[in-house]
């Protein structure tokens, strides 16, 4: 019997509900074809088609110099905004991306010194090689300076310990974000699809899709990778908390 | 005349939940005696014993009628400290349990529970007690060794005599002898007449010749019941109850 | 006396403290599990596969690949584990090759499941090329799991009286022959312990199960299983919590794993009250 | 018939091959994270790696001192144990002991369900109540700390320590408890004196064995230990040796990864010397017998 | 249960009654000797000699139970009593040979005047038999009359004695006569001791109880 | 004249690792006879009959030196198929060892290794051992029962008939009723006797009573060597050796 | 080891050698008293009391002894041999205490002619004197030496008779005199033969082999 055409991708946690709805879309169109995806992180993806593991790798920042000298091609496939969440008891609705840079880097250390309660700041961020944190530290120009109080390593954690902690602040995926907690505005912009697709909101990473120019994609791979660029697709993603790319 | 009894036991029966073990046992041990019982398995001997020193109480559903004294406490009280009881009232099981340490830490544990801590008081204790269990000249040089490199028969003489340091007034003993081969056996049967002159030793035994040998009184049960109790020569050449008379001729069952 | 009183009754009321505590510990749990989870526990959880365009989430898959891990690994580390304890119990004679396989299985049983990942991840997804596989997840369990099938059966095997042995060799059986006709059929609680211990770990087991099956929610069939990713409950639990905060997705499969907990364990009981009744 | 006993020494031969199969795992565990952890080890320098006091992998100048995350695990498997071990005998002397019927057997479920739990049930449960109770006991801004990963890890524990002590203490005859109740001493006593000294190897088996699990632990105390790679400190958010390991990996590359696999070796050195020491406690807990 | 025990008691038991009833027979034919001819005084010292190879038999086989069986109660006293019974049966055959023997120094004499002795060895023959029935049926009340008897018979020997020196007195001739007469009659008085003894360890043997002791 | 000797003992040694266990054991065993062993503990009788059927080879670093013939058969051959040795020369053991099946796969096991597999062969074959063993009457009814379910005695019985199901011609006997109690005893030794009709039965015993009572030959065995051996009431009345008198009268040690 | 048993067995040895000595004492008067006077004679029914006291005691011990402490090997030989030889001593002591009586009877005699009893009665004082010796060594020479010693009484018995028989025909007033004689010479064969068994219980005692038996 012939082995039913795969299509694997393998990747960033941040795009899980962008290429699982993608996937999913694309499997209906094509029942012959079998997606699958395997949520392990962007630099696993990355790895992961560098070493043939799969045939789609999935990655929520670009390609730094040394990926791309490897011979990996990088393809936006939308944007995902980064939002920065409090507590919901926490009375302070905004920061500048100054403010944020200050409180990161642990030079602002009290929330009364940004307008909020007597209270210690609590910093909560990711780990080293988290996309959304390669994201926020690049935009906010804190790359290695973050003190943070806790590094957890998927969003869940990070919307789970903020809305256990009055004092908290920390990032996530736009998509992520439930009512648990608070979205606060930066620079006055608070995310949305709108803001970040015309990037008055200025943090956001793009959701990218890495292919190796040492393997040609198979014939299913290739049909998936169009799936997901073509035009008919914008809603999907939309649906899904990011902005279509194209 | 004869003494008072140590151990006065009347109408004594009792029951495991339902099934009664021990049927309205009448009998009475005398100071400085050695007192054998026997009968077959399940006969109802070592629950019997076990009654003595209220070790039955680790069973639960047990329930006993009747009376029990030694001297004048009344065993079967509820209210009774035990540990008191099992200070006065000690045993010897089937198979040699020493525990897990040194020879001196074994006989050292009782009085050592009973408060003594005089380290010159236990030295004298141990002597003795070993001395009396005729194991001192066995094992005066190694104290301090595990008391499990003993062989089996030593380890037997080893709980006599922790058994004796706590200066007991009964010695209950369950078939102390049935793990033992003969040598070992006859040691602890020559050592059991010289312990009835500061004890009274109650035996529980399958062999009837030990029974014979070593003992003063020799009571008989079957199925729970006293079925005959006396002066041990004249339960074996002349029982009164034919029951007895076919067991220990072994023409029962 | 009066000391001897009070220190009695000081640790037994210790004892007792510690007990309670343990009993509290579980309960807590329970209701901390029962209470934030219940809710999302249903059927429609339970019975669909996870669908990002209805923004549904459903563990059918991963019950599926549960059930999955738990063939694949048996069928490895059952064989093996069983014939290595036979060997160690029956036919092993004290020497170098012998202690060095029982510090073998004592070291492979004291290996946190996080390095039985990196391993697995090393040896079966790269080194054997089983990618991120239910295969190479399985094939992970079971070395983890060898170790306990080992250890249930020798202590099953152990407790079958040598007399049982004697008496059949002195009957002229064989010795093969005994193993198999009279020691084997008294172990055969041992074997079945084995098999709900090593259930127990693996539907419990995540850490080693990240790097080596992955944590993809596709129900596949069971002839594609084997090169397929895929998560099993523990790992979604995992996933659901931590990466997409569906705290009460979590909470239900919390409830599943607790029930299958306690009913793996309530096997287990019936299994020693059968043997004990045997006896 | 000669071939009986050929047949025979085959049969054995046969068996044998296949209980190598655990050898071989080990040793191709061992060889697999030496040939994956040594490289970064001799890059970076035995010293600077063990003794380095900063961890900074994805830094432009990244550093790879893992001695927080090595005093991070000690200190915190031995928390878990200090707590965890007097419950854990207590418990297992309740148990093996005293208890009887019902309480017997739902105490013996409740410790195998306990056993039987998820690690990731711990760690959830913990994320959820244990950080923001220690938050809110002792006013700390975050609870997220080497305590919460302490409490977690020494709940954790608790099953296996006391299924091994009831064990061991099951198995210590009960002639030895009647002997001390005969000599006039009371149960209590009798447990104290004879009981727990007599089942000391198992016991203490069982708190090596804590230690391994505990050093072993992973997914649940990556969720309540806030796994900032700070020197430990019992309020102070700390990462372990694990969870170095679990929270890196999945977006490590070139060095980074290769000193991830570093810290796996050494965690495997940990669990190697606490099983060499579990080794000889047994082996001498036999011999005593 | 214990059935090679059991047959081993009955293989002595029977043994008993065969070594007993040799007895009676030895007497028997010693005192028919003596009422009426000496034909079958041969058969007396067969019957001697059968009575001690029983003896031995017997006291080997009950030294073999006391040893291999270590026998208790009643069976301890079965044992005990027939290996002090033996002695007396042995010694009845004796004294039956004894008075053979003498029978036969007297062979010379037509008139012989023994009626008193003969009346006595019906006395002792009765005192045997019924010994040995006592022994048959563990009767301890034929065992009692035979203890009882004995008195019967030493006034009979008192009565010969008597006669004797009467006899002598009438006939000095007649001294050696009387002196083998006097043997004889001295010979069933000790059969009759010898009954008695018998019997005496019947009594024994079913109650415990030997010659008026306490009991054991 | 005498018969053959079934067993044949010349000069057998055995060593444990180094130390020697068995010296120079001479004896013969003949055809329907009972022949107990008697000695103290680790005086080497159980080693010796765990010789003749080869049990000892489990233990490993056994070695013996010297002769042992069953009829025409060398035992001690490494080349010999022990399984048919054992065939020939069955075994009871000193505690009841019952497999834990029914009473009817307990006696069939061994004709059923054998390769007998005929039902009504194996009915009969069962019921012929239960009758030897005096068994049959007390389990006729419930051959399909566990054989857990029997008490020890008839425990012990039940592997005497499935030692004699496989039909041998020599019975090994170690202590087999040294776990039971006096009247379970008697009933084995009244066996005994019925039992050398048809086996030659080598037994040994720490009961010197039991070996007075029921055994036709006794040898005495003391530090792995044969002091004396000889009829049985010989040595028990008369024995040759000091060493024999001083134990059989328990004067030893 | 087996230290009340040892106790015991030394006992009944202790109480077989008084009543050995208690035997050769009551022969001894009775013969002295056949020779010499009668000032004696009472005594000898005391000793006889005595001796039948001590054969209930060591009866009974020995019987206590067989039942409790099961004796096998040199023990139970020792303890059937004592089981058996009281018989033997207290006949012993029963036909010293006949003799008295009889001698009680010659009182009013003053002649007496009896040096042929006289010597007859120091044989066998030698006899029973040697068989306990032989008890007490546990010498079967000298034991055999007592059985061998038995013809020498039974001749001597002989004499008497032939030496009373023609008293009686001298002198026919002296029948119931030679009568009482002859009985008095009857018992001393007779004790003759007690001491030939008791020496022939101490070489089974020793060796195991009785009258000439195969071994036991």
């Amino acid at each position: 019997a012939k082995e039913k055409a795969s299509v694997s991708t393998d990747g960033s946690t941040s795009m899980e509900k962008v290429i699982g709805a993608l996937g999913e879309a694309f499997m209906n169109q094509n029942p012959g074809i079998k997606f699958t995806y395997n949520p392990t992180g962007s630099g696993s993806g990355i790895s992961a088609v560098k070493e043939g593991r799969c045939d789609i790798g999935l990655s929520s920042r670009a390609l730094n110099d040394s990926e791309i000298a490897e011979g990996l091609n990088q393809t936006v496939l939308a944007y995902d905004g980064i939002s920065i969440v409090v507590n919901n008891s926490n009375p302070v609705t905004g920061l500048s991306i100054e403010q944020l840079a200050l409180i990161f880097t642990g030079k602002i250390a009290n929330w009364k010194e940004v307008g909020g309660n007597d209270q210690t700041i609590v910093v909560i961020g990711r780990e080293a090689g988290s996309g959304t944190r390669d994201g926020f530290e690049t935009i906010t120009g804190t790359k290695e300076s973050c003190l943070y109080r806790q590094e957890l390593t998927s969003t869940g954690d990070v919307i789970a310990s903020i809305s256990q902690n009055p004092a908290a602040i920390g990032y996530a995926s736009l998509s992520s974000v439930k009512d648990t907690v608070k979205t606060l505005k930066v620079d006055g912009v608070i995310p949305s699809e709108q803001s970040i697709a015309d990037e008055t909101y200025k943090i956001q990473r793009p959701f990218i899709m890495v292919t190796s120019n040492a393997r040609t994609l198979s014939p299913s791979a290739q049909a998936f990778f169009d799936f997901a660029m073509s035009a008919g697709t914008e809603s999907i993603i939309s649906n899904a908390g990011a902005v279509d790319a194209k | 005349m004869k003494q008072e009894p140590i151990i006065r036991c009347r109408k004594l029966s009792l029951w495991y939940s339902k099934t009664q073990a021990l049927k309205d046992i009448t009998i009475d041990f005398y100071p400085n005696s050695v007192n054998a019982l026997i009968g077959p398995s399940g006969c109802g001997k070592s629950t019997f014993i076990k009654t003595l020193n209220r070790l039955n109480d680790l069973i639960s559903e047990v329930r006993t009628e009747g009376e029990v004294f030694y001297r004048n406490t009344e065993i079967r009280d509820p209210g009774l400290d035990v540990t008191d009881l099992r200070k006065e009232i000690g045993m010897v099981f089937q198979k040699p349990n020493p525990f897990p340490m040194s020879i001196y830490d074994n006989i050292a544990y009782g009085p050592r529970t009973h408060g003594i801590r005089n380290r010159s008081e236990l030295d004298d204790i141990v002597e003795n007690a070993l001395k009396s269990a005729a194991l001192w000249d066995e094992t005066s040089d190694r104290l301090r060794k595990s008391a499990m490199g003993l062989s089996g028969g030593q380890q037997q003489r080893l709980c006599i005599a922790r058994a004796i340091a706590v200066q007991p007034q009964v010695l209950l003993m369950d078939e102390p002898t049935s793990a033992l081969d003969p040598i070992s056996t006859a040691k602890i049967e020559e050592l059991l007449s010289v312990l009835k002159e500061k004890f009274t030793i109650i035996i529980v035994t399958h062999n009837m010749q030990q029974a014979m040998r070593s003992s003063d009184t020799t009571s008989f049960f079957l199925l729970g019941e006293l079925v005959e109790s006396g002066n041990t020569e004249q339960v074996f050449s002349h029982p009164h109850d034919k029951r007895t008379e076919d067991y220990i001729t072994g023409r029962f069952g | 006396m009066n000391r001897r009183q009070a220190a009695g009754i000081c640790s037994r009321i210790l004892v007792l403290a510690s007990a309670t505590i343990v009993i509290a510990i579980l309960a807590f749990i329970i209701c901390e599990v029962v209470g934030r989870g219940a809710g999302s526990l249903t059927w429609q959880l339970i019975s669909t596969t996870p669908s990002y365009l209805n923004g549904t989430i459903g563990i059918l898959p991963d019950i599926a690949n549960t059930i999955y891990l738990l063939l694949f690994s048996l069928v490895l580390a059952l064989p093996i584990g069983v014939i290595s304890a036979i060997y160690l119990t029956e036919y092993a004679h004290p020497g170098k090759i012998e202690s060095c396989i029982e510090f073998a299985i004592e070291t492979l049983s004291g290996i946190p499941s996080i390095i039985y990942g990196l391993v697995g991840m090393l040896v079966f997804c790269q080194l054997f090329n089983f990618k991120t596989s239910l295969a190479a997840g399985a094939c992970t369990l079971a070395i983890m799991n060898i170790p306990t099938v080992i250890r249930t059966v020798q202590e099953s095997l152990k407790t079958v009286p040598q007399s049982y042995r004697e008496g059949a060799l002195a009957l002229g059986s064989g010795k093969g022959h005994t193993i198999w006709t009279v020691v084997l059929p008294n172990a055969i609680d041992g074997i079945m312990s084995g098999c709900i211990l090593s259930a127990g770990r693996v539907t419990s087991e995540s850490a080693a199960l990240l790097f080596t099956a992955g944590f993809a929610h596709s129900l596949v069939p069971l002839s594609e299983a084997l090169s397929s990713p895929g998560a099993s409950l523990s790992v979604a639990l995992y996933v659901y919590a931590k990466e997409q905060g569906e705290f009460g997705v979590a909470f239900a499969i919390a409830i599943m794993l607790l029930i299958i907990t306690f009913l793996i364990n309530l096997a287990a009981m019936m299994i020693a009250k059968a043997k004990k009744k045997q006896i | 018939m000669p071939s009986s006993k050929t047949r025979e020494v085959s049969i054995s031969a046969l068996l044998l091959a296949v209980t190598l199969v655990c050898v071989a795992a080990v040793l191709l565990i061992t060889v697999y994270l030496m040939w994956a952890g040594l490289p970064a080890i001799s890059e970076i320098g035995l010293g600077n790696f063990l003794l380095g006091k900063e961890w900074a992998s994805t830094s432009s100048n990244p550093k790879f001192g893992i001695l927080p995350f090595i005093l991070t695990s000690v200190y915190g498997t031995f928390g878990a144990i200090l707590i965890g071990v007097p419950i854990g005998i207590g418990a297992a002397v309740f148990l093996s002991k005293i208890a009887k019927g019902p309480v017997k057997r739902i105490l013996t479920s409740a410790i195998d369900i306990l056993a039987g739990i998820p690690s990731v049930i711990y760690g959830l449960i913990g994320m959820l109540t244990l950080v923001p109770g220690i938050r809110k006991l002792f006013g700390l801004p975050d609870g997220a700390s080497l305590l919460a990963a302490i409490i977690v890890l020494a709940v954790m524990i608790l099953p296996s320590i006391i299924k091994l002590s009831a064990v061991a203490l099951d198995s210590v005859p009960k002639e030895y408890e009647e002997a001390s109740l005969a000599l006039g001493s009371t149960p209590m006593e009798a447990y104290l004196h004879v009981s727990i000294p007599a089942a000391r190897s198992g016991i203490i088996a069982s708190i090596v064995l804590g230690i391994g699990r505990a050093i072993g632990e992973a997914m649940a105390i990556m969720m309540v230990s806030g796994n900032v790679a700070n020197m430990p400190s019992l309020f102070g958010s700390v990462r372990f040796l694990t969870t170095a390991i679990a929270s890196e990996m999945s977006y490590s590359s070139g060095l980074q990864r290769q000193a991830l696999f570093s810290i796996a070796l050494v965690l495997f050195a940990f669990i190697m010397i606490v099983n060499a020491l579990l080794h000889l406690i047994l082996k001498k807990g036999k011999k005593h017998e | 249960m214990r059935n090679a025990f059991e047959k081993q008691l009955s293989e002595l038991h029977t043994k008993l009654i065969e070594m007993g009833s040799f007895c009676e027979e030895a007497i028997k034919l010693s005192s028919q000797a003596l009422a009426i001819d000496t034909i079958t005084l041969g058969n007396v010292s067969l019957l001697k000699a059968k009575i001690e190879q029983m003896e031995r038999e017997i006291e080997s086989l009950c030294l073999k139970l006391l040893l291999l069986q270590q026998p208790v109660a009643g069976d301890l006293r079965q044992i005990s009593a027939a290996l002090k019974m033996i002695t007396d049966m042995e010694r009845i055959g004796d004294q039956a040979d004894d008075i053979a023997e003498i029978i036969g120094y007297l062979i010379h004499r037509n008139e012989r005047d023994c009626s008193l002795i003969v009346e006595m060895a019906g006395f002792t023959i009765t005192m045997v038999s019924e010994s040995i029935d006592a022994f048959i049926k563990q009767d301890t009340i034929l065992a009692q009359k035979v203890i009882d008897d004995d008195d019967k018979v030493d006034e009979a020997f008192l009565k010969v004695k008597q006669a004797l020196i009467a006899m002598i007195a009438k006939n000095p001739d007649n001294g050696g006569y009387a002196l083998d007469l006097l043997m004889i009659a001295k010979h069933y008085e000790r059969i009759g001791d010898n009954a008695v003894n018998i019997a005496s360890w019947v009594v024994f043997s079913v109650t415990g109880v030997h010659k008026g002791e306490t009991e054991l």
